[in-house]
């Protein structure tokens, strides 16, 4: 099977965030994490890209993302102090968007560092 | 490189010096050193509560000293224990004071992939790295009253949004039970223990293996994510970026203000 | 479309001083004539093209910092409230992204060039820049102490220098080079030191801060840079300084040149009690020399924050403070390079650093080649350049202020004895049509038809701080941003970058370089293209 | 006299921030205007009556009712006349006032007094942390006025405080004059860990044993004179502070050497009978 190779990708497990992980993958999953630590191995290796978990759940059940996404608004619009909270895990540009979520929706905002 | 620790960890074996401190003493031990640099008379005895010797401090502070650039890595043994960010307070203290003397830096050893991410842009967009609160339409800090622990214990608020974060299998049982009270909402590539108690949870692509953009190193460089795989699922940034044009649909929720506030609450 | 009827307008860059003219937008430029829109009546009002920084600090790594260890002054600045089209944002010292926007728009600044920049973290650059809203952007890439360019001079490889520099302002997406204390990071000796420039600098035996000053002004010149090296000389701050200065100007000779934030280089004396102004001979000098602009990084008393990346400020200011780096706020997450500071007339240094910057201002004589700035937040923050401007305007009011310095400063400047009172015009000069030029951008600073349609409307006002401080309308690309102190639009801002051209062998020589040195990979190093948002491209400048 | 009463008729969900309430608003105001009072309930703004039953107006004696342990900001910035609260009071209570008195028959939450300047707090119950203390990155807390808690306080008591007394009934938690600069705190009950850490200048005063930083220097034992000052002024608001010889004296430390600074910890050491 045809495997794809990227040099220099980025690990993102922890906070020395290494930039030169060479990756083997296919269609689904990653397959070798050349460079990377015990840790940066099991990151990459672990994650795939199958459909392991329904798009989204409300109240438990399954749903689509455009629902869940709706739900989540009305959920943040009523509230009067909504919480935005995380973003250890996430990209930069998701990082950008939460801070725009918290100040547009008057919320409190905190990251893992504060814990 | 001098190891200080309250146990022979791993580390010890790359380390050409160990100072074992007792634990819940880092804090004393800092503080000593910072009147030990400045050459204030501190005793044997004052020194043995840490569990160190004068000797064993003297010949550190004269390395300290010596260095020409000189650098300290914290983690969370220091920053997660009895003194919290005091602990913290107190190294980079030092690590500010040694420059009198000679170049030093100190570094805090973050884990959860990108946080530094969070805290640059924080600070970046609101003056502040974390503990925030918008309610009166522009930032506000204060750790302890706005940090989330805190605010979920207390029971302050009746709505969260997570994410990159796991907080229903971390936090204290309180915090948890409020957050299972009050509708959460939750992102993440797995079905986690806070999306079990969550109201909403949106599966999205797991960002560095199928979503790209950028993470911080530790030391506050940018580097650009490659990812490997498709994933079926959307990013975080788009998810969150579809709730605000969601969200900018709704009538504005805020009254009357002024649009600039001379002086803040 | 828009129309701005019955202003008295000052364009210096059309030779306009003062006369009644009406102005026409479209699409964002002037035009010689609109049918229809929005009109304004000027009549009896005051109007100048939108100023330009020329030299600031307001996005990337260090502001960043200074952020994080301010929040005492983030809680007592002035708040900008959200709306639902505008984000919160915070003022004081170091104003966050979206303030730095609102704040800079709110005096009528509508371009500003971010000074130093390194590669490493030029994506975060840019990630700010991207959010400071209204403002059109450039940024400079840190170049004088890049170890393979100092390595290459040293051997005398200056074709492939020339090549690495160019390449590292496109990795950066720079607009332009900065050259901080040139190759002078390791060598910094205190006190005067006539010789610094041409003592070769440590692990080196040819290469001097001189000649690094020479090569790359040779190589800015020769890439054909908009703007051309844009220097912070060696030993910054420092009494006595004025002979490195006038040194390093004289290296320059044959070359264009900007020197930042002059103020600071502009010392006698040997020691803090013997530190005087030399405003007067670096200006003789300057005046002497048209190959070269400056900005004056002048001061302001009060509370600022200074950021550095480098020891020898921070013990400048340790010497002058007197404070211990254990005052530094806990709360701080590095523990040095920013220094929440104080300048007081009653410190005898401070008092002579706040005459020199204005005496810089007064003493050189063309306006065209001296311009505003504070070297924001270093010598005060940048929304107090309205109250420089009634400085430079007003003799009066500068004699009033001189009248709260301590007696013993009086002999160590020169500031009683200049009666100059800047006209309109030479502040129109200063703040937006001279440093536009400086800076390449035609566009800019310029109400001519077929350039940027930046407007500031002032009142006319005796109170000259006020009327600068609080513009009628400013009009940004043709859109109304401010009105009468109110935020109407925060339109984003473009990004200016330039591309020049080098042999596209130099990735392969530097890879293996980089790679022993750095840190990250050499691929990620370079900031991708996608990554700016808005980019606008500035033409290299082509010899003929 | 004329006074104004607050009773909490709904308890607010989430935070309710009211610096409102403080007699310097309240007093030029008629009984319509305070009930028309901005108050937000986390982020909406309501009216001040959407919670409360307001009886009285233009008075500078206010007495509140009921549990206000989610109500922050009373009495917040006050320069004048007399707040009671009968019940719980939240977090920034008279934090940055500068006169007047307040009287809590109850706990209050974190940062009583914060960076206060004059008047006076008395909190019947507990407090939580950063009592009297600077806000982040403040180089000041407490510059003056008197903090009297008859229960425990969290950490950090006083922390940067530069003048006026605190004193604590109770025990303290870690951190108690934290960075002080000057002023005095006073812990009948004693401290847990690392009090007076960082010290630059001012007096802690301990009735109990507590365990010090390493960088303190023990310099001998006293009665200073300025304590039967002081005891004499504690007297009159109900504090019993000993000083007299006969009853003892005070281990004195100097510290934090860290610092270096001159601050002093006094632990009372009574005599032996």
């Amino acid at each position: 099977m045809e495997m794809k190779v990227i040099d220099h990708a980025t690990c993102t497990f922890c906070g020395c965030v290494c930039d030169d992980i060479q990756l083997h993958a296919d269609e689904t999953r990653i397959h070798q994490a050349k460079k990377a630590c015990v840790l940066g191995k099991a990151w990459f290796l672990n994650h795939t890209a199958e459909r392991k978990y329904p798009d989204a759940l409300i109240d438990g059940k399954e749903a689509t993302v455009d629902e869940a996404i709706e739900a989540a608004s009305e959920y943040l619009y009523q509230a009067d102090m909504p919480l935005v909270y995380g973003m250890s895990n996430t990209t930069c540009e998701a990082q950008r968007q939460c801070v725009a979520l918290a100040d547009n929706l008057g919320a409190l905002l905190d990251s893992h560092t504060s814990l | 490189m001098v190891l200080v620790d309250i146990r022979e960890t791993k580390s010890v074996k790359a380390a050409d010096i160990f100072l074992q401190v007792r634990p819940g003493k880092d804090f004393e031990l800092i503080t000593i050193l910072r009147a030990m640099i400045k050459d204030q008379p501190i005793s044997e005895t004052q020194i043995a509560e840490t569990g160190l010797t004068m000797e064993q401090l003297q010949d550190f502070v004269s390395r300290m000293k010596a260095a020409r650039f000189g650098v300290m890595f914290f983690g969370m043994g220091l920053s997660m224990t009895r003194g919290k960010h005091m602990n913290s307070a107190a190294l980079l203290t030092l690590a500010a004071e040694m420059n009198a003397f000679t170049k030093f830096v100190a570094m805090p050893m973050r884990g959860h992939g990108n946080v530094t991410g969070a805290d640059v842009i924080m600070r970046s967009q609101t003056g502040y790295p974390f503990g925030i609160s918008f309610n009166r339409g522009y930032p506000r800090y204060n750790p302890g009253e706005f940090s989330t622990v805190d605010v979920l214990v207390r029971g302050d608020t009746d709505c969260a949004f997570i994410i990159g974060a796991d907080p229903g299998a971390t936090m204290p049982q309180p915090a948890i039970d409020h957050l299972a009270r009050i509708p959460t909402i939750v992102l993440d590539p797995h079905v986690t223990h806070t999306s079990r108690l969550s109201r909403v949870h949106i599966t999205t692509a797991p960002a560095g293996i199928s979503a790209p953009g950028t993470a911080y190193r530790m030391d506050e460089i940018p580097l650009p994510l490659h990812p490997a795989l498709e994933s079926p699922y959307p990013s975080d940034e788009e998810v969150v970026r579809r709730i605000n044009e969601t969200l900018m649909k709704k009538p504005d929720w805020m009254g009357e203000r002024p649009q600039i506030l001379q002086t803040q609450i | 479309m828009l129309r701005i009827t019955g202003g008295t307008v000052y364009d210096p860059a059309n030779g306009i001083n003062g006369e009644v003219r009406d102005l026409n937008v479209e699409d964002g430029k002037f035009v010689s004539s609109v049918t229809s829109g929005r009109t304004i009546d000027a009549t009896g009002l005051v109007i100048f093209p939108g100023g330009v920084d020329v030299h600031t600090h307001v996005a990337g790594g260090s502001i960043n910092f200074a952020r994080a260890m301010t929040p005492e002054d983030h809680r007592r600045t002035q708040a900008f409230i959200r709306s639902q089209t505008r984000r919160s944002g915070l003022g004081g010292m170091a104003p966050t992204t979206f303030a730095t926007g609102y704040l800079y728009a709110g005096m009528g600044f509508t371009t500003v060039n971010e000074a130093a920049v390194p590669v490493l973290s030029a994506r975060h650059t840019h990630e700010e820049m991207a959010d400071i809203p209204i403002l059109d952007k450039s940024c400079l890439v840190l170049m004088a102490n890049n170890e393979i360019m100092l390595d290459l001079l040293e051997a005398g490889e200056y074709e492939r220098a020339k090549h690495i520099v160019a390449w590292h302002i496109w990795a950066a997406k720079a607009y332009g080079v900065k050259a901080v204390n040139p190759g002078g990071v390791a060598a910094w000796k205190w006190g005067k030191d006539a010789n610094h420039l041409s003592d070769p600098i440590e692990g080196y035996k040819n290469t001097t801060p001189g000649s690094i000053v020479t090569s790359l002004a040779k190589i800015v010149d020769e890439l054909g840079i908009p703007h051309p090296i844009h220097l912070h000389c060696n030993n910054l701050g420092v009494p006595g300084n004025i002979s490195t200065t006038l040194e390093t100007m004289k290296h320059l000779e044959g070359h264009r040149a900007h020197l930042a934030h002059l103020q600071y280089h502009a010392y006698g004396g040997d020691d803090w009690h013997t530190m005087r102004s030399e405003a007067a001979q670096l200006a003789e000098y300057f005046n002497a020399h048209p190959n070269m602009t400056t900005d004056a990084g002048a001061v302001l008393f009060g509370d600022t924050v200074t950021i550095t990346a480098d020891g020898p400020w921070q013990h400048l200011l340790y010497k002058l403070t007197g404070r211990k780096w254990g005052n530094l706020d806990v709360e701080n997450e590095t523990g040095c390079g920013i220094v929440p500071y104080s300048y007081r007339p009653s410190n005898l240094v401070n008092a002579v650093q706040w005459a020199t910057g204005l005496e810089l201002l007064l003493l050189i004589d063309d306006p065209w080649r001296v311009f505003l700035s504070t070297d924001h937040p270093n010598g005060a923050c940048f929304w107090r350049y309205p109250e420089i401007v009634q400085l430079l305007m007003c003799a009066d009011f500068r004699k009033e202020c001189m009248a709260g310095l301590a007696p013993e400063v009086m002999n160590r400047i020169t500031l009683p004895e200049i009666n100059r009172e800047y006209t309109l015009y030479e502040i129109a000069t200063i703040m937006s049509a001279g440093p536009a030029r400086a800076l390449g951008l035609g566009q800019k600073g310029n109400l001519g038809v077929g350039k940027d349609a930046d407007i500031v409307i002032y009142h006319q006002d005796k109170d000259i701080a006020r009327m600068f401080g609080h513009p009628r309308y400013v009009i940004k690309r043709g859109e109304i941003v401010i009105e009468e102190g109110d935020i109407r639009e925060t339109p984003d801002g473009n990004e200016y970058l330039v591309k020049p051209s080098f042999d596209p062998g130099t990735d392969e020589f530097l890879r293996p370089l980089f790679e022993d040195r750095y840190c990250m990979s050499f691929e990620n190093y370079p900031v991708e293209i996608e990554r700016i948002e808005r980019p606008e491209f500035q033409q290299c400048i082509t010899s003929e | 006299m004329n006074k104004i009463k607050l009773t909490l008729k709904k308890p607010p969900t989430v935070v309710l921030e009211a610096e409102v309430i403080t007699p310097d608003h309240l007093v030029e105001r008629s009984n319509e205007e305070i009930r028309a009072s901005v108050v937000y309930h986390g982020k909406r703004q309501r009216r001040l009556d959407d919670f409360f039953d307001i009886e009285g107006e233009r008075s500078d004696c206010v007495e509140i009712h009921g549990d206000l342990h989610r109500v922050r900001h009373v009495g917040r910035g006050m320069t004048r006349g007399d707040l009671t609260v009968r019940g719980d009071v939240g977090m920034h209570l008279g934090a940055h006032m500068s006169g007047g008195t307040i009287e809590v028959f109850g706990n209050a939450g974190d940062w009583v007094g914060g960076e206060m300047k004059q008047g006076r707090i008395h909190v019947h119950g507990d407090v939580g942390q950063q009592l009297g203390a600077a806000y982040r990155g403040s180089p000041i807390g407490m510059q003056g006025g008197t903090i009297l808690i008859d229960g425990n306080a969290g950490i950090e008591v006083g922390m940067r405080m530069r003048r006026g007394t605190i004193v604590v009934g109770g025990t303290a938690r870690d951190f108690a004059g934290l960075q002080m600069k000057g002023g005095t705190i006073i812990l009948c009950g004693g401290a847990e860990i690392r009090t007076g850490a960082w010290m630059q200048r001012g007096t802690i005063v301990s009735l109990k044993e507590i365990s010090l930083m390493p960088t303190f220097a023990y310099s001998g034992a006293y009665n200073p004179t300025f304590l039967n000052v002081y005891a004499r002024h504690l007297g009159t608001l109900g504090i019993d502070l000993p000083c007299a010889e006969a009853e003892g004296s005070y281990k004195r430390f100097c510290g934090d050497r860290a610092v270096p600074g001159k601050g002093e910890i006094l632990i009372w050491e009574p005599a032996v009978s």
